[in-house]
């Protein structure tokens, strides 16, 4: 299957395809993309500071990340992420510390706000594909003009859920995009491991359902891809596989050490086709970004940053009720009495 | 009042709740054209389409997962899983995921979806369509689990299920389907959740049960009035949530109980509701409280279910005990 | 993908095909298919009888069945049933009334004799899939010349684990062949609604495993087919997926009323193509059967299930001790007590 | 003797028996070159080489299923799952075919995989990592379930895990990873199972607990001693097969019980101690036995789960008034 290509590495654009974004689309998505980094960054220390739980950053597939969710209207179409996704559901609507808050503990402030469609993060692999094919296939029996976009990885695509929401969505025909984000691993199982299949996007013929291959360290083509699947969606044509192939460049998480298990020549390969830097050069090579502006950004982002974190800061763990609160729609009378008994005994 | 079959009141309460609900929607195995394996949806993908009756493909985890995923477009889904054995494929679904979406997303979103299924011994079914493996959902938190064993109940509590905005599993007794007959309402109809049901008054002992198990522990009943023991069949319903304090109330009052059920005995729901007893009347308590249970061997092939099963014996001699023992 | 053909259904050679069986093994081969029909036909009326339980015909998929096991040694090889491979198990070891004991619903007596490499029948779809898998991996991680062959229908094809189990033996280079019978109908459920692939067979390549679609009503054709995946898995190639397109020409089991679903001239038409007689065209066409020889066949068939269902009708049902003696190495005291205790009320 | 840690422990096990018998295999998601995410097999990739410790594709289904396999095959796997929770996703694969492969074939089979997983509270680890979802798997008929709380019995229960020809489900204590240390006897060492053991002694009541909540009863105990309360600590160590006489015996003595687990109350495993002693042992019984156990919520986000792990204060609570009933 031929991988599709648009923005190469040297920032220059391939053959014959015409830009996918104007520039300034392009110079938005570079911010986001910049933000995304930044956060990783900031995530990252907060963790090791014990200002946050376990963490896990974006850094190396802002391409994918970014360039998919550009094909998304969040006034109608659905994010179903698994955890890996952060600069699609900002631009969904989700705050930073809205989503820092899930992952320093505390549900209730990670709360999705109500009208912004995104579903809590997946932490059960795969979980999730089925939810987005009901949703897509739902919304289209209603009329409701949304499409789904759900996020999956390499290695989650070995699990059974992968396989059963695919077909389901090629015979109902679901509004759904399944982007596969293939960064080479998961956690420390490279992708040569995961599947014998030369591809994951070859794939969608086993379910009737078209599939796209992109460097998905790619803006343009992974941004073209996803407007394509969001494109057909729309028009009642179904699901699209897309493999988006990428570079985990950091660590699993603030709990994993890459060391044990990267190669660093690897690496070091990957780092050269970094999505950002590619970005930087196109613009540049159109004089449509400074290294002035370029401080700008991520003097803006910082500060977005800064004051993202200052208000996590004041977001402690939440209130004991809310273990309670939520289970489901009334409280059983068991329930009722452990909480009370238990309420009780925490405010002693 | 119309006296009906248990699979007759489901299937009638299934259709008159989407008479009611536009957004309620039915999806499973066979449940189209076939009307599925039990007929409870005889008729009705003729009457109401394709879209609203809907053959799925034979994967039971994206059953559920997509029921969810309906549930959070805004549609009631009613998911049958053709037998509660493959309901085991689909338990990462319907565990982690269905029961706990009110509670992942703090409110946000529920996940209403009613999830059918047939199940229970006796009927010469193959290996793990009769299993009784209702304990294993019900230590999930944000999972009702709903065991009718008579036609009314069906319906009501079919319709409190249908309508509620929980998850619920609703464990149909296969071997009742067509043989447990009943008067059902014939309007609306729906029984809250937690509200146990006595079957059969009685002063001397109370025999807690739930499903199939509540008409043996009527047949022992019976059987044991002709001995001069006066049997209480206490039906549960609703195992999640449970009825802690009227469990409390029946056995204050005859001071014995026996729990029958047709699952192994180790770590079968019986240990919660004598759990429960144990807690709430302890003093009441006049003999140990005692469990009628298959035992703890995996559901045998047909030749020899019947050796499985509780009976009628195995009730009464334990009843006879609990009632003796001072 | 092309669809490989043989034995046309007229009992011609297609093309420039050899036959890929010797006359004396296709008239084995017949005799296997035309008993298998027997003792559908026979099982079906002990059932009506009160005589035996749920039982699943093999007719009209003879083809598929004993095509595929001819390419399996019984001495090494192994079979991980689904449940509707009868003439394969009779090839690979089961008598008939081994076989028949189950569904009769005496686990007792249907025990796999030692040193048949067959496992029991498998009611949770797709789940012996996996075991398959393991199982020969293990074998060639131990040196074992053996393959194993694993059944599955167009419906459990569905289910996460036929996924899983592919993916892990392409991985593992596992020596199994999965022979999945797309019989048309997964009991009321079409083809068309299990999924929107053009063929089961395209799926092989999301996992690196190759795959082969065959008329799975033509005798020949499904050997060959079978014999090239067996030759691949012993050789150390790893895994085949074969789809073999049949037809289910009676009711899913003997519980099922297909005139509430088949189309009956769908059905006719597969009658036209019933892998039986084009076996006996094409012997006829070469002289190597007379009507007299089949009559022959048929008679012998039809002493051999006498034979059985006399055996079969003196076992009962098990003991009530096999209720207890198999669900671990060693019995627990728990157990041990329930089991005095259910056993001193049965015998009273 | 040697200290340990736990997984010290568990590795130096995993690591014997792979010495000991060449069918041994372990097979798993990151235990190869990352040697697990608890580092359980770190180092033996290395030394045994990838067809012995063997980094799986991430499918727990499969992870179980072809361990099915690779046993009927002749060789002894050991399956690692990454957390008990995503066993989840292998329930078809755990509850209906490795548990009953011996007894679906009559003996012709066994299937003596053994299955590690750790689980439990208090480590800050994200949703469904710490679930204590123990008996999703104990009314299981065929399946061994064993919690281990000590390095010690780990080293003892985990090498019969790995001997036996039947299933076992082998759940580690997160937070005791690292945390618990103790003496671990050096030579070859197994712990039959169905044997409870008695942590602590005392007189006036009997706490039972399994896994981590074992060093939470060894707390309270100590705590509870200071105010003059005698607490024997039980560890039941294998919860299925459960050692009736044992429970019997100890409770006979004390005559008062508290049963302690990190699940939910209802139907947590509890639930069958607390039936289990009262059909042994009613007759001393002198107080109701009490269940400490989280409510029946699901785990929460790390923020708040000091308030739902069961704690000493909990403990403290329901043992005085155990003790103080009469
Ligand atoms: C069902 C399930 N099994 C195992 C895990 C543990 N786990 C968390 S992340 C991870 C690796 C995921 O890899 P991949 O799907 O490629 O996503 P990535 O982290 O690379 O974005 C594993 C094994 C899990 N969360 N869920
Ligand atoms: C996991 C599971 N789900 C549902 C069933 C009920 N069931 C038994 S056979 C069958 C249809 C199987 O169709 P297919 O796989 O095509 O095999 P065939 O019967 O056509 O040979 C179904 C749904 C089952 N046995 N196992
Ligand atoms: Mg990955
Ligand atoms: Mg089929």
């Amino acid at each position: 299957m031929l991988r599709r290509e648009i923005l190469r590495p040297d920032g220059s654009i391939s053959g014959d395809s015409g830009p996918v974004l104007s520039i300034q689309e392009t110079l938005d998505a570079l911010e986001r993309m910049l933000l995304s980094k930044r956060i990783d960054e900031r995530a990252f220390s907060l963790q090791r500071q014990g200002r946050m739980g376990t963490y896990s950053a974006v850094r190396g597939q802002e391409a994918s990340v970014v360039g998919s969710s550009l094909a998304l209207d969040p006034s109608v179409d659905w994010i179903v992420p698994q955890y890996r996704e952060l600069p699609a559901l900002l631009r969904h609507g989700l705050s930073i510390e809205g989503f820092l808050s899930y992952w320093k503990g505390n549900s209730e402030a990670a709360r999705i706000p109500d009208g912004v469609k995104v579903l809590p993060p997946q932490i059960g692999l795969a979980a999730q594909l089925p939810h987005a094919v009901g949703l897509a296939w739902g919304l289209q029996l209603q009329g409701d003009p949304g499409a789904v976009m759900t996020f999956i990885g390499d290695g989650g695509s070995s699990e059974g859920d992968f396989h059963e929401s695919l077909n389901l969505a090629g015979v109902m025909k679901a509004p759904v995009v399944f982007l596969l984000q293939n960064n080479g691993w998961a956690i420390s199982t490279p992708r040569s491991k995961q599947s014998a299949a030369d591809t994951f996007a070859s794939r969608g013929e086993g379910y009737g359902v078209p599939s796209i291959l992109v460097d998905g360290n790619d803006l343009f083509a992974v941004s073209a891809a996803a407007r394509e699947a969001v494109g057909r969606a729309k028009s009642g044509e179904g699901p699209t596989l897309i493999e988006s192939q990428t570079y985990r460049l950091g660590a699993h998480n603030t709990a994993d050490d890459p060391s044990k298990y990267v190669d660093s020549g690897e690496k070091l390969q990957w780092e050269e086709l970094d999505p950002i830097p590619r970005v930087i050069s196109y613009l540049r090579a159109r004089d449509a970004i400074t290294d002035a502006e370029i401080d700008d950004i991520e003097a803006r982002n910082e500060a977005e940053v800064a004051r993202a974190v200052d208000v996590l800061d004041t977001i402690g763990p939440a209130s004991a009720e809310t273990l309670f609160d939520h289970v489901s729609s009334t409280m059983s009378i068991r329930l009722r009495r452990q909480r009370d008994q238990i309420l009780k005994g925490a405010s002693r | 009042m119309t006296t009906m079959t248990m699979i007759e009141a489901i299937r009638s309460t299934i259709r008159q709740e989407i008479l009611r609900d536009e957004k309620v929607m039915v999806l499973g195995q066979d449940i189209g054209k076939l009307g599925g394996v039990f007929r409870a949806t005889e008729g009705l993908q003729a009457e109401f389409g394709e879209d609203r009756i809907v053959d799925m493909p034979l994967a039971e985890a994206s059953i559920v997962g997509s029921a969810v995923g309906l549930s959070l477009s805004g549609l009631n889904p009613i998911a049958e899983i053709q037998f509660l054995g493959f309901a085991q494929q689909a338990y990462h679904q319907i565990v982690p995921q269905l029961a706990r979406f009110r509670f992942r997303s703090q409110g946000r979103y529920s996940t209403g979806v009613t999830i059918r299924a047939p199940f229970g011994g006796g009927v010469r079914a193959p290996e793990l369509h009769s299993d009784a493996i209702e304990s294993q959902f019900t230590s999930v938190p944000g999972l009702q689990v709903v065991l009718p064993s008579t036609p009314a109940d069906a319906k009501g509590l079919l319709t409190t299920a249908i309508r509620s905005e929980d998850p619920v599993l609703f464990c149909e007794p296969l071997k009742g389907y067509r043989l447990v007959k009943g008067d059902v309402p014939d309007d609306d109809y729906s029984i809250p959740f937690g509200e146990l049901r006595i079957a059969r008054e009685g002063t001397d002992v109370t025999l807690f049960a739930w499903s199939a198990a509540v008409q043996l522990a009527e047949k022992a009943a019976e059987s044991l009035a002709s001995e001069g023991i006066s049997a209480q069949v206490v039906d549960l319903r609703t195992l999640v949530p449970l009825d802690v304090d009227g469990i409390r109330e029946v056995v204050s009052a005859t001071g014995r109980a026996v729990v029958i059920h047709e699952a192994p005995l180790t770590s079968g729901y019986g240990a919660e509701v004598v759990s429960t007893i144990q807690e709430e009347a302890f003093y009441s308590l006049e003999a140990p409280v005692a469990r009628v249970a298959a035992p703890d061997v995996p559901y045998p092939n047909i030749g020899i279910e019947e050796v499985f099963i509780p009976n009628v014996d195995r009730v009464v001699s334990a009843v006879r005990e609990v009632v003796s023992a001072e």
